[in-house]
């Protein structure tokens, strides 16, 4: 077996493997998987709504994917994408709701913002790991708590209006809302930052592939030391790939700041968003179109799966469970490789 | 307020949100020390307070007092086995620790939520009858001053967590066991040229990992929640995770880095009635445990070493 | 006659690359029994069979005559057999004595007894003249000294035959003759050895036997005292070669290098070099003779930007570099040949071919706009594969899967290539075969020739000598003594490198 | 979807059943809170109509984050149900821009205000509950300190607070009460902290309005009553009735009748009278909001019982009027 097809056949079994164990479960709890699939498949692509919808939840998850995935390959464990996002988010709102200008400014300044933010709450980690080399994964999961009630503070302090835990809706110069993808997909909150997602994942292709840049931080991800050797400045690539993974982060939150919700709110807890990158980084092996591939998926996962209750009387905590299992299964990939070579061999003999 | 009241209220609340963070962290250091990354702490924690709160209220009746006291005994059960998951991943399929770890997390938020759903047709559980209870420690509280400020209002657990650091950091340092799982961690080769099981060592430092988070996670549920839902556990594995890496992978070392968790949260909550802090916005209160441990990296702790060979794989043949 | 190992007919297999094919070594008590091979002959292979790491897939494996199956080293300790690995087996981590019982713990109500462990860890140390402290750490002691506490691991587990890979590639010379001492004080014990080397006068000088295997194949054994080196390295590589590298009287010209009263410290804040001063002019190669830990790393280090000087001068082409950053110091016409391949030489899971343009990727034709050209890039890195004789399956393989001896000519290719004015080589051969070693000698000669200035240091006595115009020796952070390998011999350079002045020093020839 | 092909069918059984539908933010049905409450309020609206859980009945969307709002309830619109509510006012801007998209369906939205001409807007005077509790605090409390803890401080919160302190104010003016917000709904062991430290320092009663964070204020009630069975640890409640969270120490709780004003909105709707576009005030006039009874181990429940209804009966007539924000609260008293 070509080792190009095992590459590409290893995430599939991968994720078919998930769905069995799921099925599995379901059977023997007593819920009927068929009705369970049909109704996630319903809840994910039943209507030109849910379509529009899915790809709405997929769009930030890109993001944070690319966020996660980013400082991975420069060797930096990321978990504060989470926190990232929230300023990101915050900040794009700001811009958003605080000027009057036209948009052809407003809108690049809102998402410029997010980025800023976001890579302004992860240049702390970056800086101590460079400087005094603090561990980044303690650093950033406190700054995550730190967003949290920081961001809590500045909406209910300084952006919220007269309800008091709520911003305005942005300004339509700043949002990404679109009346003609809104309409195409029946009021789904579709907005334009799936393009910008996109192009993030070609930014980050290219940037870590194809430019000197990337070839620097590639070279401090895999080996500091010969990066110093090199005359790479490791403390400055470190520094950079935290800021560009925080500006994706920020520009995640930009997402939901300007699109999905138009809005910021003071927040009970974490969205959870942050912490999805993980997994879809790693499902997407760290690459930026495996990023994309593994945010669609779980775009399809969770937007479908709100609809199994309702249409099939299935937990979605479900869903969860099948999501856990795919990861499971794509990180011991090694074993389904091993079986494939066997099958394989057996096959030509 | 006088400082003996503030230490009144500040020590034993120190103690008491440490306690599941000290266990769970302990855990993290068998398993990292085995050279196995988990992140996968949390989930084992979930898991530990799920199985505890439904052992909980499952034989209240049965066990009376004791049921705490063996539903922790139970959650550490399942936490081990839970934990096989991971060690199974991680060392025989050889996935990459962190992504197993995240696997983990989910798993265990999932699987947990599902059968609460299945055994109670709820979303969460009820209330336990028989949690863990606030006591005075016999004999100790009489002590003048230290006995109300230590051993009065207290959990048993807190200081069950401090003997098991001790404990933990006894046998990592001066047993066989001990040895042979920092080096496997350090150097799986040299361990292996040695005549040392290095896939055992692993599966038992994650296993032993599984049954402290597993503690962790029964610990704060029966001492603190009461129940068990989407928010019991939402973040109190990666603060161990924290602890553990703060305390340099060493026990007594994440034993300090629970307590001062603990001490920078009760802080943050006394803070307010404090004086000299009452008049400052509480957002700088909410967010001073997590500046403070900031602070406390990059000023005096500074750099931590991980375990060497941590998160790579022991494949025979290679290095 | 009587032996104690036999290894008959071995065959290992990794995929579908056969690293040993019917090998047979067969070890009698008492000897010394070297074994000889190019790089990734199948040496280290061999012997892993033999300490149980590897299953063999053919042959039989015999001791003291009777067949055994060696399932693992824990199997091979109880057969008496012990190993001293190429890349050491020590935790950094740990002290000694716990290096030395881990997995044989002494132990008292099942805590580790470590004075009893470390009273015994004393006694063998003294037995065998060995001298290591039982409480020191791993990571505060001497590559030598922690060569000694893998031979102390052999022992204590009581073995019998004792197998040494490559263990005088990492030595300096005196404790290459300390080791060859504790060799023949085992021997006397009544043990007996199996030595991996690429030194032929190692072999010379302590073996009894040598098996020669050349790719995989076992191509016999012979008695060293019927031998010379060149029959050896002839058997071993399959062609004549050269051992005296040939070349031309130095012409040097101007100062390249000027270094003045530079001092440095170490991570450990010690200051190890201390007020040196050294100049390398063009046209000539400069040895630097010395003990290790005399401040050579420190020095190379400081000149390449690797690490802070305190104080001092480094000029380069009357260019003050002091304390500039590696990448200003490279485009200031330094080459630099680590002395860690692995550490500093190659970003192993890059491919080859990027490694080859680690230093200069941001440069034309191999970038353009800050966007790389992988056309240029690759194009360069197989005119180096080709001019240099790396052996990779393409330039697309991963530097991880090469050979040390091909990654090692990968870097001198890219360092060479880049035609710096100054090229710094800080153990180029090290753990290399001789057909490598004398490739390697004779690119840093062309360089010299070509009216480049080369920094040479290393620790094999014979490589100074051989390669060098002028050996500058260096002793506790100085250089104390510029002396002409044509008016010296290595035990004048030992005494120098002692700390032994000029005078006295002479005074023993 | 609406161009589904089983839309006639559905659009008959429309006819026969007036069909409502809600959506739960992230705590769930079980939530010991206002999404349970509201639940049992649409399930006693199903009894009482005959209705079958299901499509065309009553059921309900739970929603695992904040972005699933608008997505769960465009789902239940697209199902046809006649009513549709959010519950809670995180759900405010979904509800309202759907409201804008969907203009022939029916919202509700519980705990804020959406100015849409068909939505109507359930809104409680939690201040007035909380004010009998600050009552029955005031009259229970013997050391003359008491404790609140706020969960986040958003304005329904404030609306506790305010009203809370007032009570305490009218019934007995030189209690102290120690005011703290714990920064979270979800966080047991802060309201554990908080709990202890206010009792530590003299407090006997302390009413929460902090969801599950107060779970850690119950913890630490009965963990002290246990210690000390002869000294008052006394808790109270909010939203629904928690003396099951320990029967020898919730001393009453603050109710917010969700289950009663939806049960009631929906009927209103059903019988052609839905207030689209208005605000519906829930308060102790309408019976939303209320004490519960108060702990029989109370030594002097009869007095409390007798000022609480005193009050009750000067808030309905709109003699007392109870402040509602804290500024309100500066400006009140009793005379
Ligand atoms: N685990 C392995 N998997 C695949 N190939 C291997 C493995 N170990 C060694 N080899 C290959 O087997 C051959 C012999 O390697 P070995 O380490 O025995 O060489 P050696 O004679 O010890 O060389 P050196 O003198 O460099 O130490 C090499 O070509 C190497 O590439
Ligand atoms: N898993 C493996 N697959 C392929 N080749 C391997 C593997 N493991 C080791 N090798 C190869 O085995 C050979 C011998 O390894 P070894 O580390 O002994 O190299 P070496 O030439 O002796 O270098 P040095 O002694 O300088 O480290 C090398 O070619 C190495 O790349
Ligand atoms: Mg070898
Ligand atoms: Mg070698």
């Amino acid at each position: 077996m070509s080792k190009r097809l095992t590459n590409i056949l290893t995430p599939i079994i991968a994720v078919l493997l998930g769905i069995l164990v799921g099925t599995i479960i379901m059977l023997a709890s007593g819920y009927d998987p068929a009705a369970a699939y049909i109704a996630l498949w319903n809840g994910a692509f039943g209507d030109i709504y849910y379509i529009g919808e899915v790809i709405r939840q997929f769009t930030p998850y890109i993001l944070a994917g690319l966020a996660v995935a980013f400082a991975f390959r420069v060797g930096l464990f990321n978990i504060g994408v989470e926190g990232q996002f929230i300023v990101g988010w915050t900040a794009a709102v700001w811009v958003g709701v605080a000027f009057e200008l036209p948009r052809i400014i407003h809108l690049p300044l809102a998402i410029l913002a997010a980025m800023i933010a976001g890579a302004l709450w992860a240049y702390i980690p970056g800086l101590l790991k460079a400087r005094f080399r603090v561990h980044e994964v303690i650093v950033t999961i406190m700054m995550n708590y730190i967003a949290l009630h920081v961001t809590n503070y500045i909406i209910r302090n300084v952006l919220a209006s007269k309800s008091g835990d709520k911003t305005d809706l942005v300004k339509e110069t700043a949002s990404l809302r679109s009346e003609l993808l809104q309409s195409m997909t029946d009021y789904s909150r579709l907005h334009w930052g799936i393009i910008l997602a996109i192009i993030c994942c070609f930014i980050m292709w290219f940037l870590l592939e194809k430019t000197t840049r990337g070839f620097e931080l590639r070279a401090v991800g895999f080996n500091q030391h010969a990066a110093q050797y090199a005359g790479m400045n490791v403390n400055r690539n470190i520094i950079l790939s935290m800021l560009i993974s925080g500006a994706f982060a920020g520009l995640a939150g930009a997402m939901e700041g300007l699109g999905t919700f138009g809005y910021a709110a003071v927040k009970g807890g974490f969205t959870g968003v942050g912490f999805e990158g993980i997994a879809i980084a790693l499902l997407g092996a760290n690459t930026a179109l495996g990023v994309f591939f593994s945010a669609i998926l779980f775009g399809i996962l969770k937007v479908g799966s709100l609809n199994m209750p309702l249409e099939a009387g299935v937990p979605n905590e479900l869903v969860n469970i099948i999501i856990a299992l795919i990861v499971f299964f794509v990180a011991s990939s090694y074993i389904i490789r091993v079986f494939l070579e066997r099958f394989s061999k057996k096959g030509v003999k | 307020m006088s400082l003996m009241d503030i230490l009144m209220i500040v020590v034993p609340s120190t103690l008491l949100w440490a306690a599941p963070l000290v266990f769970t962290a302990l855990g993290g250091i068998f398993s990292e020390r085995s050279g196995v990354v988990n992140i996968g702490l949390e989930g084992l924690m979930v898991i530990g307070a799920f199985s505890a709160i439904v052992f909980n209220l499952t034989f209240a009746d049965t066990f009376g007092e004791a049921t705490p006291w063996i539903a922790v005994l139970f959650a550490m059960v399942t936490g081990a086995l839970f934990s096989v998951l991971h060690a199974v991943a991680s060392i025989t399929f050889r996935a990459d620790h962190t992504v197993s770890g995240v696997a983990i997390n989910l798993l265990a938020t999932g699987l947990t939520l599902f059968l609460v759903k299945l055994i109670y047709d709820k979303g969460e559980t009820g209330i336990i009858s028989q949690p863990f209870s606030k006591i005075d420690i016999p004999v100790l509280k009489d002590i003048p001053f230290i006995g109300k400020i230590l051993f009065q209002n207290t959990y048993w657990t807190s200081f069950v967590a401090i003997i098991a650091a001790v404990i933990v950091w006894y046998i990592i340092y001066k047993t066989p066991f001990g040895l042979r799982l920092r080096s496997v961690g350090e150097h799986p080769m040299a361990a292996d040229t040695m005549g040392i099981n290095v896939t055992k060592m692993r599966y038992l430092g994650v296993i032993i990992s599984g049954a402290f988070g597993g503690i962790g996670g029964a610990v704060y549920a029966q001492a603190i929640t009461s129940n068990f839902s989407h928010a019991t556990i939402s973040g109190q594995g990666f603060m161990a995770l924290a602890a553990m890496i703060f305390g340099k992978w060493h026990p007594l070392g994440a034993l300090g880095a629970g307590l001062f968790f603990g001490f920078a949260q009760s802080i943050s909550i006394i803070g307010s009635s404090l004086p000299f802090l009452k008049e400052i916005p509480s957002v700088y209160l909410l967010i001073a445990p997590y500046v403070l441990t900031i602070l406390a990296l990059t000023g005096f702790i500074g750099r931590a070493d991980a375990p060497k060979a941590v998160g790579t794989h022991y494949i025979k043949g290679t290095r | 006659m009587e032996y104690v190992i036999e290894m008959l007919n071995i065959r290992k297999e990794f995929g579908n690359f056969v690293a040993n094919d019917n090998i047979t070594l067969q070890l009698k008590k008492g000897e010394i029994h070297a074994l000889l091979g190019e790089n990734g002959a199948g040496k280290s292979t061999l012997m892993n069979v033999l300490f149980g790491l590897y299953q063999p897939d053919g042959g039989e494996i015999r001791v003291k005559g009777t067949p055994v199956k060696i399932s693992n080293p824990n199997v091979a300790n109880d057969l008496g057999i012990g190993m001293v690995h190429q890349h050491f087996m020590l935790v950094d981590t740990f002290t000694v004595t716990e290096n030395i019982i881990l997995g044989r713990e002494i132990t008292s109500a099942g805590k580790i007894d470590l004075k009893k462990a470390e009273q015994e860890v004393r006694q063998i140390s003294e037995r065998y003249g060995l001298s290591v402290d039982p409480q020191a750490k791993i990571s505060d002691i001497s590559v030598g000294m922690q060569q000694r506490v893998e031979i102390l691991k052999t022992l204590y587990r009581g073995a019998e035959i004792l197998i040494f890979d490559e263990p005088t590639a990492v030595l300096t010379p005196q404790e290459i003759k300390e080791l060859i001492q504790i060799m023949k004080t085992l021997i006397k014990e009544g043990k007996s050895i199996i030595l991996i080397t690429h030194k032929l006068k190692e072999i010379m000088e302590v073996a009894d036997r040598c098996t020669v295997i050349r790719k995989g194949k076992g191509i016999g054994t012979v008695n060293v005292s019927e031998t010379n080196p060149n029959e050896l390295a002839s058997l071993m590589v399959g062609r004549e070669v050269v051992f005296k590298t040939e070349k031309v009287e130095a012409t040097p010209k101007h100062d390249v290098l000027e270094v003045k009263d530079l001092t440095v410290k170490d991570a450990r804040g010690v200051t190890v070099v201390n007020g040196l001063n050294l100049t390398v002019r063009a046209g000539e190669i400069v040895g630097i003779a010395g003990i290790d830990g005399n401040g050579q790393s420190e020095l190379i280090e400081a000149i390449t930007g690797l690490r802070k000087a305190e104080s001092g001068s480094i000029k380069v082409n009357g260019k003050e570099l002091i304390n500039l950053s590696p990448r200003t110091i490279t485009e200031s016409g330094v080459g630099h040949i680590p002395q860690d391949r692995h550490k500093h030489g190659l970003v192993l899971n890059f491919p080859i071919g990027e490694n080859m343009v680690l230093q200069n990727y941001y440069q034309k034709p191999y970038s353009k706009n800050g966007v790389l050209n992988f056309h240029k890039i690759y194009e360069q890195a197989k005119k180096l594969i080709r001019e240099f004789d790396v052996r990779t399956p393409s330039e697309y393989t991963l530097a991880r899967a090469l050979s040390g001896g091909n990654q090692q000519k990968a870097i001198i290719g890219r360092e060479v290539d880049r035609d710096p004015d100054l090229l710094i080589a800080a153990q180029p051969t090290r753990g290399l075969d001789v057909g490598a070693i004398e490739f390697i000698h004779k690119r840093l000669i062309e360089q010299r020739d070509k009216g480049k200035a080369v920094l040479l240091v290393s620790f094999e006595l014979d490589e100074i000598m051989n390669v060098s115009d002028r050996i500058a020796v260096i002793y506790e952070g100085k250089i104390v003594a510029i002396v002409n390998p044509k008016e010296t011999d290595e035990q004048e350079l030992g005494l120098l490198m002692a700390g032994s002045n000029r005078k006295e020093a002479g005074a023993h020839v | 979807g609406k161009a589904d092909d089983n839309g006639g069918e559905k659009g008959g059984e429309k006819k026969d059943n007036f069909s409502v539908a809600m959506v739960t933010d992230v705590g769930g049905v079980d939530d010991k809170s206002f999404n349970q409450s509201a639940w049992e309020g649409l399930q006693n609206f199903g009894k009482e109509n005959g209705l079958e859980k299901g499509k065309g009945g009553y059921d309900y969307i739970q929603s695992k984050s904040d972005a699933d709002y608008a997505t769960n309830l465009n789902t239940l619109v697209r199902q046809d149900f006649d009513l549709v509510y959010g519950i809670g006012f995180l759900m405010q801007a979904a509800v309202e821009e759907i409201a804008q998209q969907q203009k022939d369906a029916h919202f509700a939205i519980v705990d804020a205000e959406v100015q849409q001409p068909n939505v109507a807007s359930i809104l409680f005077k939690e201040q007035e509950a909380a004010f009998l509790a600050g009552v029955a605090a005031a009259l229970t409390t013997k050391t003359n300190h008491i404790g609140f803890i706020g969960g986040m401080e958003i304005p329904v919160i404030e609306r506790f607070e305010s009203g809370f302190l007032a009570g305490v104010k009218a019934a007995k003016p030189e209690v102290q009460v120690d005011v703290q917000y714990a920064g979270a709904f979800d966080k047991a062991e802060v309201g554990q902290s908080i709990a202890s430290k206010m009792y530590s320092s003299g407090a006997d009663v302390i009413f929460h309005a902090a969801g599950a964070t107060g779970n850690g204020l119950f913890k630490e009630a009965s963990d002290r009553k246990a210690k000390a069975p002869d000294k008052d640890f006394w808790a109270i409640g909010v939203d629904r009735d928690q003396a099951d969270m320990g029967p020898e120490i919730v001393l009453t709780s603050a109710l917010k009748r969700v289950d009663v004003a939806v049960q009631d909105l929906a009927t209103k709707a059903k019988d052609g009278n839905f207030p689209g576009g208005e605000i519906v005030l829930y308060g102790l006039q309408e019976d939303g909001v209320g004490l519960a009874p108060i702990n029989d181990k109370v030594a002097n429940k009869a007095d409390i019982e007798s000022a609480v209804k005193d009050w009750i009966e000067k808030i309905k007539s709109g003699d007392v009027k109870v402040p509602g924000t804290r500024e309100e609260l500066k400006s009140f008293s009793v005379k």
